[in-house]
This record gives C-alpha cells, structure tokens and sequence, in this order.
C-alpha cells in the first residue's frame, strides 16, 4: 500500500476512510461497555487519533514489521488485524490474539500480518524496532519497520541509543510520535525543552517531519516518503503527528490536573470528517454502515466467545 | 477517632484511627516533608494528579513544586538523580508509577543507591526511598504486577520493606524516611484501599527488622507478606476449628530480616510454611526456609514448604492472575497436608 | 590434538583436543555462524578488537561487519535490539561487557526477553544469547565483579547458564544458540584462562538441565558452580585422605535445573552443601537448599549449609575480593563441620 | 576560583600549570609503575587530556560538586584532593580516599571537596549529576555540579533522560564531554550520526560549546562561562572538548584496532607546553622541581602504606 506505484489517491483516501470511521465504532462500543461493565484492565482510548494511526499503516507494505503504542487499535486494525481478536483481547477471551495474556488495551500481536506487539513499559520499542530493522537489513529482506510512541515516551533514554544506533547503521525505520501534547497528566510543554519532538531529529543526524496529525492523508504521505528512504537504505526518519487527547489517559480517568478545557467528545479537526470529505455522501453511509455492523458482530462474538483457560497460565512460557 | 484496645490491634496504648493504607502511605509523607525539610519528593504524575494511585494528593498544595516534582518518564533520572540529590543533603522519597519499572532504573537502583557509599570508602549516607507499588491490582499485565522484592533482598546495600497493614505502612515509611540507608519500599497496589487501625501519633516508627505476628498459634508457623498475611490470616482463622493452629508471622521488612521470631516460632510448632506472592523460584521463601533449617533443623518436624506465585509471567487478565498466587484455599490445603506430615 | 579416554574428561568417546574455555567459547560461535546464517553477533568492541576479553577474535574477518557488528555504548539497544531482531527470523547472541551490565539493559532482559513471548500469546520465540562475562577476574570492582545468575533464575522466562569448563562452555553455548528460547550465558571470567579437554566434534551440544557429577563421592554433597567448581573438587581431594568423600555436583544449567540428580546424591550422602559465589542471601543456594529439603528432607541427617560470597558488594582491591568469595579452605572447613553433624 | 572576580588570569594560568603538571609526572610515575610491577584492577591513563581536566576544574568554586570521569586524576587533583590518597587508592592502600573499595583508577572520593566520586557504569554520572544540581536548586545553596564524560558515554540513555530534565527544570549542571576520538576501540566517528557531541546540544534546548581540550585555559573560560549561566539559574551547558586519546584505552591496551597513528608518547599540541610558555623559564623550572618532588614523596607513602584489612570488607555497606 505504499503512495507510489498503487492504487489511486481516492482509493487509498477511501480504504483510510473505512478503517478510520471503523477504529471510531469500535472506540464509542468500547467506552459504553468500560461504562457500563467495567473492565479488567486499562483501556486508554485513542478516539480522535485514529486518522494518524491509520494514515501512516496505509503507507506500510504487508510484510513491513509494526510496533504500535498503547492508544486504541488504529494501528492493528490498519495493519489488516480483524477486530474480533483484538475486541477478544481487550474482553480477556480465548479468541483474542493473546488468550488472556497481554489484553487490556495494550497488547496484542499478528505473526502472519507482522503486528509484533508492544512493551509495556514506554519507550521498549525504540530498542526493539531498531533491532527488527537491524535484522532486515542482515537478511536483506526489504521490510521496513514502524514504531509508535507518545510524545511522553519520547523522554525515554532507550529513544537515545536506539536513534543514534539506527542513524549510524542507516536502519530501515521509521519512528512515529504521536505527540497529543500530554502524557498522563504531564503537559508536553512543561516537559520538553524544545517546541517539537522532532526538533530532536537534527541530534541524530535524520530528517524530522512535523505533520499534521489530524490529516490522515498528511501523515499517510510523511510515512510513504520516510518508508521509501528507508528502504533505498537511507536510514531512519523521525515523524511527528501533531494531535489531541481528547479523553483521559484512560477511560475512568477524571482528570483533575487537566487545565485546558477538557475536550471530552468534541474533535477538533476530526479525521473521519477531514477524510469523509470528498466521498459521495451515499458511498460514505455505506461504508459507515458497514463499519458499524462490523463492530457490532465482532463485539457481539467476542462477548460470546469462552474466557481464557486456567491452562493457559503455563502455555508460551517457553518456546 | 476511635480508641482501640492494644490487644486487638498489636500497637501500644495512644490514641488510633482506622484509615486505609494509602491515607497512611500519604501522612506519612506529609509529616515527614513537615518534620524535616530535607524531604522532597519526585516522580511521574505525583504532583498535579497526586500520583496514578493517588498516594501524593494533595501534597503538591502543601509543600509547593520544588519539593514535589513531577518529573518527565524519565526513571534512570527519578532513581539515580535521587541518589545524587542524596549526596548533596537533601532526602529524596521517589515513586515509580509499578514496581516493575525498577527494571527500567536498575542500573540505579542496585548499582548506585546500593554501593556508593561503600564503593567511595563510605564517605556518604545514601537516604533515599524508592516508594514501589507493587503485586497484581487486577489487569494490569505482566510488566505491571510482578513481586520484586527478593531480587532487593540478594543484592546487598539495600533495604526492603514490605507492609502488609496500614499501621505499618504508615510507621514503616517514616522509618524508611528516617533512615540513612537506601530503602525499597515495596507497596501492595492490592492493599490500598484496606483500612485498619493507625496510631494517632506523629511518631508512629516501626523499626526496620522486627517481625509482627500477625496472629499466634501453636501448631504450624507460616511466614507471609503483603497481600498475603489477610489470606494466611483466614486460612487460620478456616484451620483453627479442625484443630490445626496456626501461627502467622509477617517480616514487615525482608532486609533487616528478623529471622530470631521466625526461628523462636518454628522451635515451638516445628512446622513452617512460607507464603509469597512472588514467583516461587530463587522467591524469598527459599531464603527464609533455607535459615530456619539452618538454625532449627533438629527442631523441624517436616520440610519447609513454599505456597507462591507461578513460575510464569502474569497473564493480564485478571482472573488468571489472581490463578497465579496463592489463594487462601490453596494455603488451607497446604498447611493441612503439611500439618498432617 | 589428542585423545584421551572418557573416563578422564566425563566426555563420552570421540577425538578431543585441550583447549581453553575463551578458545572453546570462540568456537561455538564461529562454528554455529558457520551452522546457520541466521546467527549473528553485536556488542561493544567484539569486532575490530575481538571483544574485551577476546572471546570474539578472528570472527569479524572471517564473518564480516553485517555478522559482526560493534555498537556504541548502549546496552538497552544490545539487549532490546537482539529480542527485536529475534522477532524478525535471526538469532542474535549479543554481549555485555560485564554480568553486571545488565542491570544497564534490565527492562530488556526481565522483561522483554523474558515476557514478549508470553504477553503475545505464543505468537513469537525469543531465540537470543546474553553472553555475560560474570565474577570476580582481579580488582573489576564493585560493577565489574558481581555473580548475578540468581535474578535471572527468580525471573520466569529466562534459561539460564553457568559454565565451569572449558568442554561445558562450548557446549552449552551452541546448546544455547540453538535454543528457541532467551538464555543469559554467564561465562565465569576467572575461568577464562582455564584449559581442558574438548571433544572435536562440531556436534558437541551439553544440553539443558543435566547436571555434571564433577567429582563423585559418598559422604557429603557439594554443588557449586562456576569458579567454585575446581574449589569444591580441590576441597574434595583434600577431605578424601581425612575419610570424607566429598561428590562435587556441577548444575551446569540453573534453568532448567537438574534437581534428581542433586536428589539422588543427597539420597546417599545424607548431607548437603551449596558453594556459589553470588552473595548469600537469596542466591541460588537457598533455591537448591529449599528443594532439596522439600524432596528428600527425611533423608538428611544435617541442615543443607552454604558457602557462599559476602553480603557486600566487592571491593575493588584483589586481595580484598578474594576474601569475599568462598575458597578452598573455607569449602574444606565447612565440610569438615558438616560432615561431623 | 571562577574567572571573576577573583585572582587574575596570569595567577590561574600558572596554578593551572603547576596542576596539570603534576599530574603529568603522575601519570609518568604509575605508568611505571604499572609496567614494572603490574596492577590490580584497570588504569586508564590520561595523559595529555590533563589540561582539559584542570582547566575545566579551575572555573568551579571549592563548593561546587564533582563528578569525574574515569580517565586519569586531573578532575579530583585539581578539585584540591591531595596525591597520597589518590595513589592510595590505585595501590589498595590503607589511606586511599576509598581503603581498598573503588581503587583502580576508577573510584576516589572526598567528601569535604566535593568530590562526589564516579559511576562504574558509563553514564550513570549523568543522572546522578543532574539529581545533585536538583538538590541544590531546592536547598538554594548556589552551587554548581560538574559532569565529565566521554564521547563513548555520551551514547547512553541517561545522558537523554538526565539532559532533557535538567533543561526543563534550568538545573546548575555543566556537562563536560572529553572527546578523545575513541571509546575503547570504538572510532567516535564511526559512532556518531554528527560530526560533534554538543551537536545535541539544540535538541535539549541548552547551548552546545565545542572547545580545543589541548588548550586549557580555553577550557577554563568555556566552562567559567557555562558554570556562571547555571548559577544564574538559567540552566545547564554542554561543553564538548576535542582532546586525543595517546595511549591505550588502559595501560596494557595494545590496540590492534587502532588505524591511526598510534600515539605512544607524543602529544599533540601538549597542554604542558602550552601552558608553560607564557610562564619565565626559572618560575616553571621551580614549579616542575616541586611538583617532581611532590609526586615522588605521595607516590612512596602510598607505597609504603599498609594494604587495606580486611575488616573493611564489611564496613560501609550501611550507615
Ligand atoms: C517506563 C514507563 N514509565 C511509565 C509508564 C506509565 N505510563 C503509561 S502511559 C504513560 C503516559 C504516556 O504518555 P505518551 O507517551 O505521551 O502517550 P499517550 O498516553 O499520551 O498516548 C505513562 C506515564 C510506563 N508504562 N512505562
Ligand atoms: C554502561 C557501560 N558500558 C560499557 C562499559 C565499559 N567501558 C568502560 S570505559 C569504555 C569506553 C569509554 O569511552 P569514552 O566514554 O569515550 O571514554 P574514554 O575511555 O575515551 O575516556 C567502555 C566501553 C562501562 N563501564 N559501562
Ligand atoms: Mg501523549
Ligand atoms: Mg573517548
């Protein structure tokens, strides 16, 4: 799915479109059931951020290699993962793709389809995506991997000698900074010397991108250039999506620290709006109606689906 | 504000309150940094938010942004700069959002604050408190929820304390404040919201290295901590009509540990069973266990056994967590198995 | 090259050459390079310089700067590098300077190696070597010196080993590469130097989890690992004449850990000792102590006793160091009083 | 000792000589030793960086706080700790500043100079110092924490963690990177994605100094200027000395790695003698007889000294 050769802009626009307005039924299903049931674990909802989430996947190839962050399953989605394993995650159920063992929000994982997970401890990616790179470029298998990661994140030393292994040895990545301007109830301007994330690029010797993170299509085109000069063997890039946090770091979460006004279900600048734009207003409600009966059916099965067995606990610990 | 009887408490005499572990955790702190203005505390979301447990609300009110600092995700700065702020007088109490994130500050933790002192011919005192919480809360995963504490136990230059109630929760931290040393100071997120009596006074210390019994008993001593001294507790309080009574004793802190009780016990009821909920492999238990047979071995009337948490990973859901730890029907079955040797 | 009878070595049959443990060590990577494409290497100075200790001499020249890749000074990147590059279809054994420097890549050793498996899953293996240069070598000082196996066996996901000769670090390195799942390789650097016999062939794999009986004996039983090993077996020879047949039993891998055998052995000798070098407290020796008691507690006729390194951190000073880990004398002193009880 | 008010240049110019000197016939003198006679443990040699060491040191007052790095004993020398217990420390001795616990070279302390002492572990002196400045910023003494490193260490997460804090909270820290040009075998071009370290500098907001390290007085100013900005309170400086790296990583190195021109004895641009010509031939005769002399009669009382008891082993593990 890179820019260039592919199908045409409006397609790709299309299929960014599809995926985005899923991600948002998937978000608003997911919160009225934390509200309404409860939930073992974090849900950290990335309503609003599903447009740079998806925009950038859309850039990747199918064997490129993802490290998502914890903020919604934009990514996983975009990167072909069918929601019904990934709800079965969050819900603890035996078809999630986890069996009860990563759940939450925060992990779930893809072989087939290159989703290689996530750390649950901020800023592991860096390491291990560079790492991954480091491994095509060993076997000289073309793939080019991703990693996201929050603007809080970005503070992590593991960035550090992560980026500047992959800038000396030109590695196939590229890092994607989902800057929403807080971390947990830490605001980015309080925390960072400089105005952007990627004012930190030129340290490492690799381009920095500011985009504009609602503008899927923005991001989408920032990657696919990233992704190609990775893969000519030009080294890493380091994008920064400009978004919001529209709700609490996780649902539940009352925000008390929170001094701008509190956003709460006003998007500003709302991808699925941005993206819906220019298609036909018919084919638009056909695909949000088909978005949302998606959504229903895989929540509907996961819901069904068995609880992970006790017997699990001793599966995977070893290979 | 009620006063209770000494007996039904453990604590001597004064005036008490029943207030939940995290209350207590927080007037520790508050009247610490008001005893002695050297304390300071930093860490992420401790100040504006008080804290993802809310253990430092309203802290930030009181003691202002230079002594409660929130700082970036940044753990090598929170733990190692702590040791640096030692160094130069002030003592630093600092939170990592889990336990688990000591891995993420290691180096500082078990190289700096542990040997410092002694690697610089011990012309420094490293004061520092590393506020740890800890133990699975119920989803939070395999990187959020483990039980550490031994691993602080075996490198040495480190304290480790391990409060199982409110009161000590309270007279521990300010022990661990009080202290010139480097103290791990291990919370259960599980306990937080437990109440229980609090001596009222601003000096309730529990010293480092004495053992409380939890509840006395004549047949079968075990040693529990953390979330595990309620459950070995009411597995007792289930053993005690079928005739087996069983002693409970919690270490309060692993280093000192006050191995003299648990010996003492073990030489009056010649059985022990050790209860963690840390992983059961190279766990505390092995430590405890391997002391009593050093010491009491002509007094044990069976092996020491362990009841502890799976060699595994936890899983994040949260019912096949709470299947990796001890339960209290599971410390039942064991202790009448061992009993009945 | 010569041959010398599987009697002498413990090794069955086949050509065997006197080698050193570095030389044997170099070996196994240069053989299962050559083995399988996908194994490669990273870490500080292993290639132009060959590695600190020079363990990896002549494998950039004959493997290239792809295969053989030096980085800067960034042990997260190493470790976290290594799992991610494991997950992308290689076989990353990587190397830390000193044992001690995983506590500078700790989240990626106790939790990413350790977990990524689990928490996703199944869906990955984790075949990465940590490669750890471990022990006392001759005033490294307190962060150069220390024995950290012990945390890595209290973490579940991890295998782990501990060397002691030359034939067993080949072996159980190539074992090691071969293995689907993460080991932390702790090569003892006090053994570097040492030499013995090393079976020819390029299939020379000592698998996980079988114990070496490095001494056999009746009266008492010693474990120990590592440096200890040759410790343990000159305390033995110096007992042997005093009516005290010592069995010096070599774990070689503590996970998994060979138990039956250590069983076994106490079954006949009805008494136990564990020498390691790690601190005491809470290492490996309370492990092996508590499981033997667990299993075979009616068969002692003593308490399971350890010697075992200081609970301090080491001092930078050699003669100094030497005195904070167990030697011949203290093993042979010990075992006398053991063996009185 | 800052540049001013104070005694004037010429004065600091010449007790910067008569220290760097010193620790020239130092560095002489253990070389010697160490080949003669061995050593246990590991001397990394800093002969011809000591003109950075001292000239940087010199700009700090006596209550500011110290953290050196590992190679050679200009930074504690001209801090004001005494040659016995430095060399005391190197040969095990009873009245090293460490009685047989840091030694090497690598551990000295002196509490009452402020001399906070070392890291074993590269990098660990960033957030270390970074958290010293902190304490200071609260207690408002007005001192200043100096950090030395490498250009090897400069590559650790910590320098990221620590850097990024210590800007954003405008703490009194002054880095110091000596660049020698090599970590251990480790080219620093072969390592670094720009062509200096404090290239970095922008990417934390603060300024990045690049200075000769052979010239010393050079050094002094730089590092004056930067210690009198962190006592305004206005944050942290990094200050990137260009320095060479003359013999081996330690005594013993024989650096079959090493393409360049190996440097054995020579010094390029020697701050020995870049120091010494403005001073009149007979004051610097004097200063050499006597620092000659001085190191002679510290280097046989730490010889002569008895070795460190082992009762010490268990002393200093607790307070
Ligand atoms: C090493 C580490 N420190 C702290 C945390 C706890 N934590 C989880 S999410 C979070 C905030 C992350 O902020 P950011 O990276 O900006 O991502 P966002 O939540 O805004 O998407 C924190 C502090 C963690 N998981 N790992
Ligand atoms: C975390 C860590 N990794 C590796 C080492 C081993 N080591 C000691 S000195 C050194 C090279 C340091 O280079 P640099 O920082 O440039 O200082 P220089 O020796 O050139 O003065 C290395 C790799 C260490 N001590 N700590
Ligand atoms: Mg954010
Ligand atoms: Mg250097």
């Amino acid at each position: 799915m890179t820019n260039d050769p592919g199908p045409d802009r409006e397609q790709v626009q299309r299929e960014v479109y599809r995926k985005v307005v899923t991600i948002r039924f998937a978000e608003l299903r997911i919160r009225e059931h934390v509200e309404k049931e409860g939930f073992g674990g974090f849900w950290h909802p990335g309503i609003g951020q599903e447009g740079l989430q998806v925009g950038a996947v859309s850039a990747m190839q199918d064997d490129d290699y993802l490290y998502y962050a914890h903020r919604g399953l934009g990514y996983a989605f975009a990167k072909g993962m069918p929601l019904e394993p990934l709800f079965g995650d969050l819900l603890g159920r035996a078809n999630g793709s986890t069996r009860g063992k990563g759940g939450g929000t925060v992990h779930f994982a893809d072989a087939s389809r290159h989703v290689l997970g996530q750390g649950g401890t901020l800023g592991s990616n860096f390491v291990m995506g560079a790492g991954t790179a480091a491994a095509s470029q060993l076997l000289r298998d073309g793939r080019v991997t991703v990693v996201f990661f929050g603007d809080g994140a970005s503070g992590r030393g593991t960035w550090h000698e992560a980026a500047l292994q992959a800038s000396v040895w030109k590695l196939p990545v590229v890092w994607i900074c989902e800057n929403n301007g807080w971390a947990l109830s830490a605001r980015f301007t309080e925390q960072s010397p400089t105005e952007h994330v990627a004012d930190r690029a030129p340290a490492y010797g690799m381009p920095g991108v500011v985009v504009d993170g609602q503008d899927a299509m923005a991001v989408h085109d920032a990657t696919a250039e990233a992704i190609d000069r990775a893969r000519r063997g030009e080294g890493p890039t380091l994008i920064e999506a400009k978004t919001l946090r529209i709700r609490g770091h996780y649902e539940g979460d009352r925000q008390p620290y929170r001094d701008d006004p509190v956003l709460g279900d006003e998007i500003p600048n709302d991808p699925v709006h941005r993206l819906g734009e220019s298609i036909p207003d018919d084919v638009r409600r056909g695909i949000d109606a088909e978005a949302r009966s998606q959504v229903e059916q895989a929540f509907g099965a996961a819901l069904a689906a068995p609880r992970a067995d006790r017997s699990v606990i001793f599966e995977d610990v070893w290979a | 504000m009620t006063t209770t009887s000494a007996a039904a408490t453990g604590v001597a005499g004064g005036t008490e309150r029943v207030i939940g572990y995290s209350r207590a955790i927080n007037e520790a702190l508050a009247e610490e940094m008001r005893r002695d203005e050297r304390v300071w505390m930093m860490g992420q979301d401790i100040g504006r938010l008080g804290g993802v447990f809310g253990l430092t609300r309203g802290l930030l009110d009181e003691f202002g942004p230079l002594r409660v600092r929130d700082t970036a995700i940044n753990e090598t700065f929170i733990v190692g700069g702590a040791a640096g702020a030692a160094l130069a007088g002030t003592i630093p109490v600092v939170e990592l959002q889990f336990a688990d994130f000591l891995f993420t500050a290691a180096d500082e933790i078990f190289h700096k604050l542990a040997k410092w002192r002694y690697m610089h011919g011990g012309q420094f005192t490293m004061p520092v408190v590393v506020r740890l919480p800890s133990g699975v809360v119920g989803g939070a995963g395999a990187e959020h929820s483990q039980s550490l504490e031994t691993i602080a136990m075996h490198v040495a230059g480190l304290k480790v304390a391990v409060p199982a109630t409110p009161s000590d929760a309270k007279g521990l931290l300010k022990a661990a404040i009080r202290d010139p040393d480097p103290v791990l100071f291990f919370e259960h997120k599980g306990l937080y919201r437990v109440k229980g009596p609090v001596p009222e006074s601003d000096e309730h210390v529990v010293p480092f290295g004495s053992a409380r019994v939890a509840r006395p008993g004549n047949d079968l001593t075990v040693v529990a901590t953390g979330l595990m001294v309620d459950r070995a507790v009411a597995a007792a309080e289930q053993l005690a009509p079928h005739g087996i009574d069983v002693e409970v004793i919690d270490p309060r802190t692993l280093v000192p540990l006050d191995i003299d009780t648990i010996v003492a016990s073990v030489e009056r009821t010649h059985r022990l069973m050790v209860v963690h909920e840390a992983s059961r492999t190279a766990g505390f238990g092995a430590e405890i266990a391997t002391q009593v047979q050093e010491r009491a071995f002509f007094a044990l009337d069976a092996p020491v056994w362990r009841v502890c948490g799976t060699d595994t990973p936890l899983p994040q859901d949260p019912e096949l967590e709470q299947a990796c730890i001890p339960s209290t029907d599971e410390i039942v079955a064991a202790a009448r198995a061992l009993a009945a040797i």
